[in-house]
């Protein structure tokens, strides 16, 4: 069993229009710059993929990674719970068009739903959002005495994933506050690819301290010395 | 004291004052951030940031930032001893499943139900919520720490709130630029007031009653 | 061949054929975990156990085991290099969430509708269910390995389970000591049998109709 | 803030009658088999605590750990997956008798329930024993021509968990196979009260390798050599 591909190109391949793509990340923290950059690269070659939905905390920030996808014009909506950014200016541009969907979701329920579809629970109940607009025409129940709201899962056809260590076998581990939503996508989305900083030899990675076992990877391309989003930001970067 | 009212910092400031020895907090993004600077001497709160720390401190000098190592907010934050890292869903099962002690928010408005309005104004733009419609059901104590009034002098403590609500009857103490209030019952019970505002002009400064109750305290924060 | 019929190991043999490189493989507890050691040659599968661990192989040599590394059973296991530990619902998370390729498991009774019945016999006693209910909607194939009747010769491929369900319409294929057979439509289709056994003999071991579909292969495992 | 006691006794104050209990470990990987020797002593001296409810994988194996708090009297009854064992004898007399109550729920709808109960969902919904005996009277719904059995949260008094590292801010690790149950356990408990093989000093524990975070732990007492349930048992110890 070998996960490892070659490069970009071949990490995304099957990524094509009108998917779901989950991305991990929290801001720059996560951000899988060279995989979403590929991905821009190849729309703008090919003109596809197009008509994405996202999945993600946020909705970009300056003209990198996220919101350069958006620049682009291969977002059609996206699924987050905190669209603002340092520089936002990429969605709400297009969001005040109307020219992009916005689905708002608290973030605790965000992180639930994409578990709940790893783990095949395809609904919950949660507090959050209880008696809000963003739980509006959303079935609730009561449970000793408290009402609660039923929030589906949330799957994905892809998630791009930036890990720091990974074996030939996909398990992977992350790099301090870059973990986020991670591990969580890995197990959410039909085709999980990701980019290790390193790849090492199965064993290399202590089992205890796997975070996302294999099983939940389907592609791993090594991206040494991978870009950070808040790095490219602050340096004024334009993808 | 400028301006005859708390500044951001002492707001702040009064707020770490009722955080218990080794509690778990969480501080919401922006303003309510400041209140870790002011924890009091002998006493270890321990902070938890909705995107998978527990147990970071202050910010790292500027250009010793690690991007990789940022709170909620999108800050650079560092690590304390004993700090961990954990993924998104485990950090709302912190949060959701009761294991935090307080957390303390920003408010656009505050409701003598408990009602809280904080992540939309309304008026279009982008909304964005992140995760405040979870903390406010998840910490055992929700409080909030709030100008007065806004910018344009209309009371931020109100009977109902008139912009979208992040939760119902959740939050059980303000702590704003003038007084220490309590949410009992459905009432703003008043607790602490600056010495030098009179509670006739405290009520015109608040949309809704305030309730007297065991007596009220003279507001006292150092110059910060 | 014993009896003219295939032994366990010889069922597991066959079960193991049908399992892809690379495919994640949970297998029931006692004549199932057979199945790992006829892994074909040059095919790498990676077995679960839903006690928290991915990737491991064999027993340990007697005296040399780890009582904090055993599988479902609670037999002793080893680790193979690119192990993971994880806690209970994470491991269940891979088996409900569909990331299980094949699950093999034992059976009292297989029904041509596909339920399944392996964890009460129903005659009192204690009744004790484990993984299977969770693991018989999660794997994306199940798979029964059994005998093709009970000690006392009653067949336990049926048109319907007597004894109570593990799951509903749920495995695809049983290795039996006889045959090979596929679920499909509600009907056992034979796909293998052992040569020396004729089609009515089988037929009449057999609680349900045996469907012809598409040629029946002769049975053919090598003496283990 | 230092959550380290002194000894078993200091560990398990508060532990009383007809508490729900849950108990780490998967058969002998992972049981605290010190805390609930000293829980038995505790009885045996007192007649406190007894009535518990114990949830746990199993229930018990042989002449120790929860076999002899069934066999000492102490608990009126389990929920578990599987109450069979190698000797079971502890269990199934008592049971036979009517003289303790059982809770039998599908392994992974009993993992999924504890988590539930420590991440704030009241209720979920799991394809698990659906047309069972195990889902009868329980409410079903249909999500994409599917139906699911919906299953409530499963909280306790206490938790009794075995870790092999932990610090006086009550981060854990566990060892190999026997961290199974318990990250789940010291989430969904009142009072989450952990046996550990060391103590070490905050910031011994890579960060990256904490698996159940300090907030969910409310002491920690050393044990070191601890003793191994499936050991003791070929070893035909009673307690």
């Amino acid at each position: 069993m070998d996960k490892r591909v070659a490069d970009l190109e071949a990490a995304l391949e099957g990524v094509e229009d009108g998917m779901s793509v989950m991305v991990g990340g929290f801001g720059g923290s996560g951000a899988p710059i060279e995989l979403l950059h590929a991905l821009i690269d190849r729309f703008r070659a090919t003109g596809s993929p197009g008509r994405l939905t996202l999945i993600n905390n946020n909705a970009g920030n300056g003209r990198v990674g996220i919101a350069a996808m958006i620049d682009a014009g291969m977002v059609e909506r996206i699924i987050c719970s905190f669209p603002r950014s340092a520089d936002p200016r990429a969605f709400t541009e297009r969001y005040l068009a109307g020219e992009i969907g916005l689905e708002l979701v608290p973030q605790g329920t965000l992180a639930e739903r994409i578990r709940a579809g790893g783990a095949g629970i395809p609904a919950f109940y949660t507090p959050a959002g209880l008696g809000t607009a963003l739980a509006e025409g959303k079935p609730t129940a009561r449970f000793e005495e408290k009402s609660y709201v039923l929030e589906r899962w949330l799957k994905a056809d892809v998630a791009l994933i930036k890990a720091e260590s990974a074996d030939r076998l996909g398990n992977l581990t992350y790099r301090r506050a870059a973990r986020n939503f991670s591990p969580l996508m890995a197990m959410a989305a039909a085709l999980t690819i990701v980019q290790a900083t390193r790849i090492v030899a199965p064993g290399q990675i202590d089992p205890e301290a796997v975070v996302t076992p294999g099983i939940f990877v389907d592609r791993v391309v090594e991206v040494p010395d991978p870009q950070q989003e808040e790095a490219l930001m602050r340096a004024g970067v334009s993808h | 004291m400028k301006d005859n009212k708390l500044s951001n910092a002492q707001i702040a400031w009064r707020a770490a004052q009722d955080i218990a020895d080794g509690a778990y907090v969480n501080l919401g993004i922006g303003f309510p951030e400041m209140v870790a600077r002011f924890a009091p001497e002998g006493r270890e709160a321990i902070f938890h940031t909705e995107n998978g720390v527990l147990n970071f401190g202050e910010a790292p000098a500027e250009g010793e930032e690690d991007w990789d190592l940022i709170n909620a907010g999108k800050k650079a934050i560092t690590l304390k001893p004993g700090a961990a890292f954990f993924h998104h869903a485990d950090s709302f099962a912190m949060v959701r499943g009761g294991h935090l002690d307080v957390a303390i928010l920003g408010a656009y408005e505050v409701a003598e139900t408990g009602d809280l309005a904080n992540w939309s104004t309304g008026r279009g733009g982008v909304p964005a919520v992140g995760g405040a419609m979870d903390l406010v059901h998840g910490a055992r104590r929700i409080a909030v720490v709030t100008e007065h009034v806004t910018k344009d002098g209309r009371p931020k403590l109100v009977e109902r709130c008139s912009l979208p609500l992040t939760g119902v009857g959740c939050v059980t103490r303000v702590y704003t630029s003038l007084a220490v209030i309590d949410i009992d019952a459905n009432r703003f019970v008043l607790r602490e007031k600056l010495a030098h505002i009179s509670l006739e002009a405290l009520q015109a400064l608040t949309g809704a009653k305030l309730v007297i109750e065991g007596g009220v305290s003279d507001l006292v924060v150092p110059e910060i």
